[in-house]
């Protein structure tokens, strides 16, 4: 029966194996000193047993060299496993430049996911092996955690804000996500499978159905339809700042201070337009708040995106 | 603690300057300093602060123990706006709402 | 210990009164450890989101009258005084002078209260009680960060008239235990205690008023 | 052994019969055994919520129990435990009987106070039990905001209050010790003449003044967001979640130091009365308790490695919290080393001693794992926190709990237990719970998320292991209350000491007289110094008597 029971998940990302590494190492730390403390005291308690009812122990009161010695040998091992732990978190806190983006809206209690090219899933997410991914994720309502055992990944969702976690799958087949933050009744419904596939296979599943054109064109419609581009015109004429070449620059605000534009920033603007104002124009934008859901958020952020390359950036 | 008895010419006196930094304090707030304006702000309060806690408190006469413990209640207090802000000024995701 | 003639205030536990006293003195200061750590949880509140949101912060504080602050800062500050002096009173003895000086502090302790809760009124009739019903017509772009500041407002500020409400109630107790003649020069310990909780709460009020009345005056 | 002693003619237990005598009581023993029943009660409360949840996971889908239900039960059981059980059990019960008689006193410093802490910890439980026959709470017993605050429809208000209103007696009986340990001591009773009790319950009594302030008013920003919408946490106005989570650890990693620093004492304690001799490196185990205190309030963000706070402040909280493991394993070797050329006795208290540092040791080498911050971001929130955590907290608390309890028995009501049945309830535990909580170390690496009511199929063999661990370890915690209220009446006489150990506490009548001693004690002697006590009173060793 003993070995019907696996002892780790499946290894399916880049980071699996070093989280284990750490993880056997850790355990033969643990192990080692487990095993003797209990022999030690074993030991003790058998060897040095009351042999007579009014016997009692030698008065020995201490040893500084033994204290120094099981002070500094403990401090020294647990700064290995810290160094060794930190360079694991600092791999998982860096994506890599080049990454595929997906963007996770979480909400009580499903998980819902949205591809560039416009697919959108529930409860499920296909990517590819070989190329790292990113997901960018935010929560419609309460805490939720994005958590795939198998990549040993895992980062909260929360409500008004961006949080990212990025993955490299290694190994095709179907994983668990679970959401590992307490959110509620269906908490343990809160589940889903992550499908990894050959990026062959990908290209299939991904050309395979998008109704709605990709994330960008569907931001793009919004754009308009919302009226964005009356002050947010390409020709600098409008009274909004130009989009097109914007994401990813520096942009100085009015009151001087200075910030690059990433997903938070645009974010803002849209429900909060007079937080930051950049510099050179007025307050007058009217705030998106419960005019834009979360998913509508996240389509007009990768239209920006999507303005990066376009051609009027060098006609300005 | 031994009773000391703090004359009350002292008390007079705390009590002027624990006026006159009021005064000061709602007159800095009105000129436009930048970030000295809360810098003062916190420095006055914290001048007369400690001027309540060392003569109004007696602290000023008080036992070594007193002492650590005023010094501990501050440094508890240190450790929780220090690393809460810790975490708050190095973020790079930044909440928004 | 028996042998010696007890004083009646002196507990059966404690071998004599100055150790009583040390004890009880020692004993408020512990508890005004816990008063210092109690605001701290609100203090590093707000100093996150006055970092975060510094326009917003400085346009709710604008809302709030300094004029009715300073001059609680001011009755506050005297009642300290005026509660310094009581205790200078009780160590010599003198009972009348003792008990005008509770009697004063509670006084001025009443007009704080009374000046906050006109201020309490004001911002009620101006819709800035934080929840659904919230207003900030002035600079709306900033109503939703200013219903941060004023719920900090009505708990910091709340939770320190609460403070001073029982901080009275104490003084009433002092000056009943004064009157009847239980507080002497040699027994004063719950005078000297009950000012030190006295004075822990003038304190709070002197980080208060700057940090919610002064910022973002000067704009 | 002592089977002519006899009760002594007055004591604390028939100073006064009635209701009354023990409801208006200021004897510190006596509010000792009203907390013992409190707590007693709640642990019992909580662990039938533990049962609950036990079975409901014996089979991967949510059969037995709905799944709201299910989270009730995880939040009860976890409410129950840690606010009403683990944190009151060890300060409040022997902590009240012994520190006063253990510095040679005759009572606590504020003997009104210390009964107004067990009302204000009863009145918090009323509320919070309230809330559960009310229909229940289910925001986990972290009240992790918004959920609490905008989500939850359960009973959040009244639990809040409870907790709220608990935290004071926590404060009162930390600043009674404080002031007692500083005050009170006999004459002749320096520092370094504490047993290593009263360091522990000094350092404890520090954490629960600076600590239990800060979720007294992050409690109260909860109620207040909830019932008045005022905005704290609420990102609807702005506000960061993130900053609950650090209010609410700031006061809750500590807390754990409350739990555990209470039982480490106990530990010092049983080691040097069955070993007879003293703790090894005294000094180096009673400063390591005043280090946890301290370093234990530097290390909260460790709960929070994946909530969305900074990478840096990750790191410096990551590096933080293996320092405050050092004085811990410091702990562990020292009483490793004080059983060398001890004289070994395997009496009952010894056991649960014996298994307390083995399973203690477990639990902080799997904190290494957690404070490990790329590790961490695995296993946080799956069972092997869940693990880790029961590990220190039954494995390490209650076993000292127990432990203290049998050899202090005697003590407090004046006879003896069934050496036998105790013997094999000892052995039960430790089977039992090693048995429930090893599994989940697996289930956690695996993924099994906490707080889960269903599960995939492929976890179940685990879950029905750690079942029927709990199902043993119920009844080992059922035995002792047996025959310890068997013992009340018809146990032998205990005599003043019957495990021949020093310690003040052993040299007054059992049960003591109110007073606790008849006439105030010199200490002309070290702690644990059994061999000038041989020496000069030729063995007082009941064997002999």
């Amino acid at each position: 029966m003993w070995t019907g029971i696996p002892l780790f998940p499946e290894r399916a990302s880049t980071m699996a194996g070093r989280v284990d590494a750490l993880y056997l190492f850790l355990i033969v730390v643990a192990v080692f000193f487990s095993a003797l403390i209990a022999g030690l005291i074993v030991y003790f308690a058998i060897k040095y047993r009351r042999r007579a009812p009014d016997s009692i122990g030698t008065g020995i009161h201490g040893s500084m060299l033994l204290e120094i010695t099981w002070s500094v040998i403990p401090l020294l091992i647990t700064m290995v496993i810290f160094v060794w732990g930190a360079s694991v978190f600092f791999a998982m806190s860096r994506p890599p430049d080049e990454t595929l983006n997906i963007y996770v809206v979480a909400k009580q209690w499903m998980w819902k996911f949205q591809h560039l090219d416009g697919q959108r899933e529930i409860n499920e997410l296909h990517v590819p092996i070989g190329r790292p991914v990113k997901m960018i994720m935010t929560s419609e309502d309460v805490i939720h955690d994005f958590f795939v055992p198998a990549f040993r990944v895992k980062a909260d969702v929360l409500p008004g804000r961006y949080t990212s976690v990025w993955f490299q799958p290694t190994k095709p087949g179907r994983y668990h996500l679970f959401c590992a933050e307490y959110c509620g009744t269906r908490h343990s419904g809160m589940v889903g499978q992550v499908v990894v596939m050959d990026p062959s296979e990908y290209q299939t599943w991904l050309s395979g159905g998008a109704p709605e054109g990709s994330l960008a064109s569907a931001g793009a419609k919004l754009f308009a339809d919302l009226a964005c581009n009356t002050c947010h015109r390409p020709d600098a004429q409008g009274r909004g700042p130009v989009l097109e070449g914007l994401f990813g620059k520096t942009v100085t605000l009015q009151n001087g201070e200075m910030l690059v534009v990433d997903e938070a920033y645009v974010r803002e603007s849209i429900l909060m337009p007079s937080a930051k104002i950049a510099s050179g124009f007025q307050p007058i934008m009217p705030t998106f708040q419960g005019l834009v859901t979360e998913e509508q958020l996240l389509e007009l952020i990768e239209y920006v995106k999507s303005l990066q390359a376009l051609p009027q950036v060098q006609t300005r | 603690m031994p009773d000391h008895i703090v004359p009350k010419r002292i008390y007079y006196t705390i009590f002027a300057i624990l006026m006159l930094c009021t005064y000061l304090t709602v007159q800095i707030a009105f000129f436009d300093l930048g970030v000295l304006n809360a810098v003062a702000a916190l420095t006055i309060a914290v001048i007369k602060a400690t001027l309540v806690v060392l003569f109004f408190m007696h602290v000023k006469y008080g036992t070594r123990l007193i002492w650590a413990v005023v010094v501990g209640s501050v440094f508890w207090l240190g450790i929780l706006l220090a690393l809460t802000m810790g975490d708050y000024l190095t973020r790079v995701w930044r909440t928004y709402g | 210990m028996s042998e010696l003639i007890q004083h009646p205030a002196l507990a059966h536990h404690f071998d004599s009164l100055e150790q009583q006293k040390e004890a009880s003195t020692l004993g408020m200061w512990v508890f005004l450890v816990t008063e210092v750590l109690f605001f701290g949880g609100l203090f590093a509140t707000y100093l996150i989101y006055r970092n975060w949101y510094p326009d917003a912060f400085a346009a709710a504080s604008h809302e709030l009258d300094v004029t009715l602050g300073t001059i609680n800062t001011v009755v506050l500050i005297t009642s300290s005084l005026t509660m310094a002096l009581a205790v200078h009173a009780a160590q010599l003895g003198q009972r009348r002078l003792l008990l005008i000086f509770l009697v004063a502090t509670m006084t001025l302790g009443a007009v704080f209260l009374g000046i906050k809760s006109v201020e309490y009124y004001h911002k009620f009739a101006e819709h800035l009680i934080p929840g659904p019903g919230f207003q900030f017509e002035k600079e709306p772009v900033h109503v939703r960060h200013a219903q941060l500041f004023f719920s900090l407002y009505f708990v910091m500020t709340g939770l320190h008239a609460l403070h001073m409400v029982i901080g009275i109630g104490i003084m009433l107790v002092m000056w009943w235990w004064s009157w009847r003649g239980t507080i002497t020069a040699e027994y004063y310990s719950p005078i000297e205690i009950s000012g030190l909780y006295w004075h822990f709460v003038d304190i709070v009020w002197i980080f208060l008023f700057p940090l919610l009345y002064l910022i973002g005056r000067h704009a | 052994m002592a089977s002519t002693a006899l009760l002594p003619r007055r004591h604390y237990l028939n100073d006064g019969y009635g209701v009354k005598s023990w409801l208006l009581t200021r004897d510190h023993k006596r509010i000792g055994l009203l907390y013992l029943a409190g707590v007693t009660f709640f642990f019992f409360v909580g662990g039938a919520f533990a049962v609950l949840i036990r079975l409901e996971l014996t089979t991967p889908v949510g059969d037995l129990v709905t799944d709201e239900t299910y989270n009730k039960l995880f939040t009860m059981h976890g409410v129950m435990m840690v606010f009403f059980f683990l944190i009151p059990a060890i300060p409040s019960v022997l902590g009240n009987f012994l520190v006063p008689i253990m510095i040679g006193a005759k009572d606590l410093a504020f003997p009104k106070l210390n009964l107004a802490s067990w009302y204000i910890y009863m009145i918090g439980a009323l509320f919070t039990m309230y809330a559960i026959v009310t229909g229940g709470l289910d925001t986990g017993w972290t009240f992790y905001t918004p959920f609490s605050t905008v989500s939850s429809t359960s009973n959040v208000i009244p639990a809040a209050l409870g907790i709220f209103i608990t935290g004071f007696s926590s404060i009162l009986t930390g600043l009674n010790f404080i002031v007692t340990i500083h005050r009170m001591r006999a004459p002749g009773m320096t520092w370094f003449r504490l047993p290593l009790f009263i360091w522990s319950h000094y350092a404890t009594s520090l954490i629960m003044v600076l600590g239990t302030p800060v979720i007294a008013i992050t409690i109260l920003l909860v109620a207040a967001e909830r019932l008045f919408h005022f905005g704290f946490f609420d990102p609807a106005v702005g506000g960061d979640p993130v900053l609950f989570q650090h209010l609410f650890w700031f006061y809750s990693h500590p807390a754990v130091y409350i739990m555990i620093l209470p039982a480490m004492g106990v530990i010092s304690e049983l080691v040097a009365a069955f070993c007879r001799k003293p703790v090894f490196g005294y000094s180096f185990v009673a400063f390591a308790s005043l280090a946890i205190a301290v370093l234990g309030f530097l290390v909260w963000g460790h709960h929070m490695f994946v909530a969305g706070q900074s990478v840096y402040a990750a790191l410096i909280f990551s590096i933080l919290s293996f320092l405050v493991a050092i004085p811990s394993a410091v702990k562990v070797f020292n009483w490793t080393a004080t059983m060398y050329k001890g004289s070994v006795s395997w009496e009952t208290p010894m056991l649960y001693a014996i298994g307390f540092i083995g399973l203690f040791t477990i639990g902080g080498l799997t904190g290494l794992f957690l404070a490990s911050v790329g590790l961490d971001v695995h296993v946080t929130d799956t069972y092997f926190i869940i693990a880790h955590f029961h590990y220190i907290m039954v494995g390490g608390t209650i076993m000292a709990y127990l432990g203290g309890l049998h050899y202090w028995w005697p003590k407090i009501s004046g006879r003896l237990y069934n050496e036998w049945l105790a013997k094999f309830s000892a052995l039960v535990i430790f089977l039992g719970f090693n048995l429930t909580f090893f599994p989940q170390f697996i289930l956690g690496y695996l993924g099994m998320p906490r707080r889960y009511h269903a599960y995939p199929p492929e976890f179940q063999v685990l879950n029905v292991l750690s079942s029927a661990g709990a199902s043993i370890l119920g009844v080992g915690y059922l035995i002792p209350m047996a025959y310890l209220m068997w013992s009340l009446r018809y146990g032998r006489a205990a005599g003043p000491n019957p495990w021949g150990a020093v310690g003040l506490e052993w040299t007054t009548t059992s049960p003591p007289p109110t007073e606790n001693f008849t006439e105030t004690p010199e200490v002309t002697w070290d702690a644990y110094d059994y061999q000038s006590t041989v020496d000069s009173r030729q063995s007082t060793f009941p064997a002999e008597s």
